[in-house]
């Protein structure tokens, strides 16, 4: 089921002309901000951006359409902590227009064919519950199905404590759809953006046959402050950056978000031009 | 959950997945007195607790350890190895915590660092290599949160031991023993059959994590146990495990070879079932296992279909 | 050696190989002035010399960079990426020295560390999953010698990918294009078409280091280098390589463009002689290629079969 | 081809009825020493001990059958440095009795049918040339064909220098070979002793699905001394020791002599057990 959704953009409040950059203090004007893809002109301090303008800037023009929209959350553990679980859904499907942290829908990224799903940080802090590992398995399985590459542009603080134990288990789902996504020699490009950390990044994001960062992204598998106290003493600078993790192994390229779509087009293409002869001459 | 993969063997017999037979509680009904979620987390964690080296040693007949992920270095976390179970050899991958201050130390109090489950996935190809069954037993607070473990990529080695572990073409039983905590619990987590002791935890998040964050109060650690639902009988009503293994009244350390017995019959019952399902199946299985864990709501997709034509609905889903 | 895989593609026509007719010397008798070994290893270390990262930007269309081993780190000794060669993807893996002291000292000198080998097994397996060709360019005084180097298994790192190369289920051409030192210059050197720059070299261990052990004196390096016979023409001649990639007289330094220009053909030649050998014929050929290298007698067997009645040595050796 | 050859014992010589341990410096008698398998009696130094002594102590009684005897090496160079290659090869054969560095041959180790390999390091410093990367890797194709585990005990200082970069070549063979057995689902024990080093480390003998090693084997890629002048500085206690290894996660288990045999008959075992209706239920 395919169904082609107009994008909601969210509105620029009129209060608001102008952004100061947390990193440099530059006062920005929010329009060119945001023609700059919300990157700061002066010091290219990388601010986040919600799913659907991330798709905007990635996806070939009007070619997304959009998969799975209308998916919720049910409240399988009965979950309230200051707010029942399911107030905190309705607060955050107000303040985004989304059902739930993920966007996902087939487009075209530099011509190729992908299924393309983006987080949506605002959400819950783009945590990974039922809802967004259900949608992501769908869109792998979905990519495999029509042999689509698969990008996924993270930004999530974990898995969902609200859902508990079974939060847990869409690590392993969403692990389980991309491998199977990957066996059938499609590729996968995993994007991780500011913040990517905990149960995210300890699946399926760390299993991109490329992984690329935004420059500067949070991107660890504890929270800091956890680590920092563990070890009883300040981090070194830098640490759990997407500069840091380049220098550790596990990201193959810092890109600067300008490029990020002729990247992520390159490797689609590197990918999907086999030796032909080779792979069917078994 | 596990139906499945009896219908892969012909057909779904009474006590077909073996659990209630070898003394397994599968159905929360036969559980006496329930413990609340915090005695459980305080009984998962007793220090007193048997944990994986001694159960190892009780519940198969020999044990090697193999050591080393080959590519950095030796976790004392993660205990591995090879054992003989009835005959059977097997390859057991385990959390290792302290039963005293000094191993908790040695062991960094069984959270894991990356070459642990680098050293698991090597012997999860090992299993894979030579048709042996793989057992896990899980027992951490969770991987080491350290600045070491996350140079050295804590992350990734979870997930690729998830992502091994679900395409393992063997079948692989795992058993929460006491403490689960979240990821790096998980990473030796996925498996055919996922059974829990009756007082092991499960969760992911710490109940003092989980209070720090949503209560911005450790000491409401209780109600977020509560609130978690990490206990063994709840994860089993929830469908996220397969059944419990019986604990004594007093907890798993009050009568550690009962425990153990208990333990080697569950496994016993499920590698003998496991060992005549087709590969194929068991994957299939496998995926659907965890494929169909959550609670979701799709109204529009509801809507849809009824409000397609007679004739669309009865060519069903695969033809749109 | 070349002849395997020709076979393969049905019968060998006159230069099946594309050796010769992409301007390969493919028969020492064809290289007017033959360099001394020791005038050979000063170019093939020369500092001014086209390195890895030059001639990827001469010989390729694009190219991408991929870091990380995804387990320790990125090491600079080791560029890998994916790059287009004449329309067809290719995965790129080359050891790189520094053409200054400065890219020197962060490059190592071009020594890999353990990571380095297995960012290169990263991508080998890249290009199996995509069924890319890969390309190795071979430029290294040898692994890292150092401590850590150790203590993070270099060996293992080597044997690793060397096993790698051997399986892997794509075509694959390996050039030294200057220092191919021992072990540590194989671990990118397995592959069904090997080349060499023709002032290359490629020994078992350095000329120095020979001769210290076997002289008992470094400075005896010129006649360590004569006896090793590493020199481009005389592993053409062993049998050790496939063919020479011509280098200008004063060395490939004084003409870069024409030497990336040769390299560029010859590869492109072997990319697409091997694009149309099936699979598992490219992989027994590859077998065979090493299986074949070396020379040794065997007395007895050459007398016992003798000694077979003649219907016996008529079945042939599989009988027995 | 097989031929039963027997055992030639390396005389005893006379004048030499005690040893002096390195390690503790016991004065052993000769007999006792090799009743305790060559062992130290008071420190347990493991001595090194040749290939027939080896096999004696890992084959079960008279299982033995050497394969490949007669293979002798051709000089691919004409290698002289300061005596020609085919003069070390002749003084080697007469001081070990052995024509090259490794003796081959099927045995039962605790009644599995295994290829066993054990590397002499008397013979030029149990160097890899062309002559033990064909018998290595005639052991493993003969292996795979009766469907054997193969067990290989090294003892080398690494690839043959007199054979240049043709015994380089012999890594590739000897892992190739190694790697299509292990492919057939057959178990691969490798056995580090007193010393591993170099081009044999870091080919094979790295690849086993267990590593066992001796007690206080020097194991390692670099010799000691290129690595300390590298660093310009000592290296630390108990550097490239089987010991080392463990911690560094590239043994599985060191194993003192006495053990040693019924330990790989156990792996042996463990391996060749698998849950049959598995293997074939694909
Ligand atoms: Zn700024
Ligand atoms: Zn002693």
């Amino acid at each position: 089921m395919r169904l082609r959704v107009p994008f909601v953009k969210r509105s620029e409040s009129a209060q608001h002309l102008w952004t100061q950059c947390p990193h440099c203090g530059e006062m920005l004007f929010n329009k060119q901000l945001a023609r700059n893809l919300n990157v700061c002109t002066k010091c290219e301090h990388h601010f986040r951006v919600g799913a659907r303008e991330r798709i905007e800037q990635l996806a070939d023009r009007a070619s997304f359409a959009e998969i799975d929209p209308t998916l919720v959350s049910m409240d399988p553990l009965g979950f309230v902590d200051q707010k029942p679980y399911p107030a905190r859904i309705a607060e955050s499907q107000a303040k985004t227009a989304e059902r739930d942290a993920v966007v996902c829908g087939d487009a075209t990224i530099g011509g190729h064919p992908v299924t393309l799903a983006a987080m949506e940080f605002s959400f819950m802090g783009g945590s990974m519950g039922t809802v967004v590992g259900e949608k992501l398995a769908r869109a792998a399985e979905h990519a495999r199905d029509g042999r689509r590459g698969l990008v996924i542009v993270s930004a999530s603080g974990g898995a969902r404590m609200q859902e508990g134990t079974i939060a847990l288990m869409q690590l392993v789902k969403t692990v389980a759809a991309v491998t199977r996504h990957g066996k059938a020699g499609l590729p996968f490009v995993s994007v991780l953006t500011d913040p990517t950390t905990g149960g995210v990044l300890a699946s399926y994001a760390s299993l991109g046959d490329v992984i690329l960062a935004e420059p500067g992204a949070l991107i660890g598998f504890s929270g800091a402050r956890v680590t920092s106290s563990t070890i009883g003493a300040e981090l070194p600078e830098g640490f759990q950056r997407a500069e840091f993790l380049l220098r550790h192994g596990f990201v193959d390229q810092v890109v600067p978000r300008a490029q990020l779509r002729d990247r992520i087009a390159f490797f689609l293409g590197a990918f999907s031009r086999p030796a032909r002869e080779m792979r069917w001459g078994v | 959950m596990l139906e499945k993969i009896d219908r892969a063997l012909g057909g779904r017999e009474p006590d077909g997945d073996g659990l209630a037979s070898s003394g397994v509680i599968a159905d929360v009904a036969g559980i006496a007195n329930r413990r609340s979620p915090w005695e459980a987390v305080q009984l998962a964690r007793n220090i007193q607790r048997p944990h994986s080296q001694e159960l190892i040693g009780l519940v198969f007949d020999r044990f090697q350890e193999l050591h080393g992920d080959r590519g950095f270095g030796d976790d004392p976390a993660v205990i591995a190895g090879l054992a003989d179970l009835g005959g059977r050899s097997v390859v057991v991958v385990a959390q290792q915590k302290g039963s005293s201050t000094e191993e908790n130390i040695a062991r960094s109090f069984g959270m894991p660092h990356p070459e642990g489950y680098r050293k698991a996935i090597r012997l999860f190809r090992l299993a894979e290599k030579f048709g042996l069954p793989v057992i896990t037993f899980i027992d951490t607070p969770g991987a080491h949160p350290g600045p070491e473990a996350e140079e050295r990529g804590q992350a990734e080695a979870i997930a690729r031991s998830i992502q091994v572990m679900g395409e393992l073409e063997a079948p692989v039983v795992a058993v929460v023993i006491g403490e689960g905590g979240s990821g790096g619990a998980l990473a030796l987590g996925v498996g055919d059959v996922v059974l829990m002791m009756q007082n092991a935890v499960y969760s992911v998040i710490s109940p003092e994590g989980c209070a720090a964050i949503l209560w911005r109060s450790a000491s409401e650690a209780e109600r977020a146990a509560k609130a978690l639902r990490g206990a063994g009988p709840d994860l089993l009503e929830l469908g996220v495990i397969d059944g419990l293994v019986p604990e004594p009244e007093g907890g798993a350390h009050t009568d550690r070879q009962a425990v153990a017995a208990g333990l080697r019959r569950a496994l016993v019952a499920q590698l003998d079932r496991l060992a005549s399902v087709p590969l194929s199946d068991l994957l299939a299985a496998r995926y659907d296992r965890y494929r169909e864990i959550g609670s979701f709501a799709d109204p529009s997709a509801a809507a849809a279909e009824k409000a397609k034509p007679w004739w669309r609905r009865a060519l069903g889903k695969a033809g749109l």
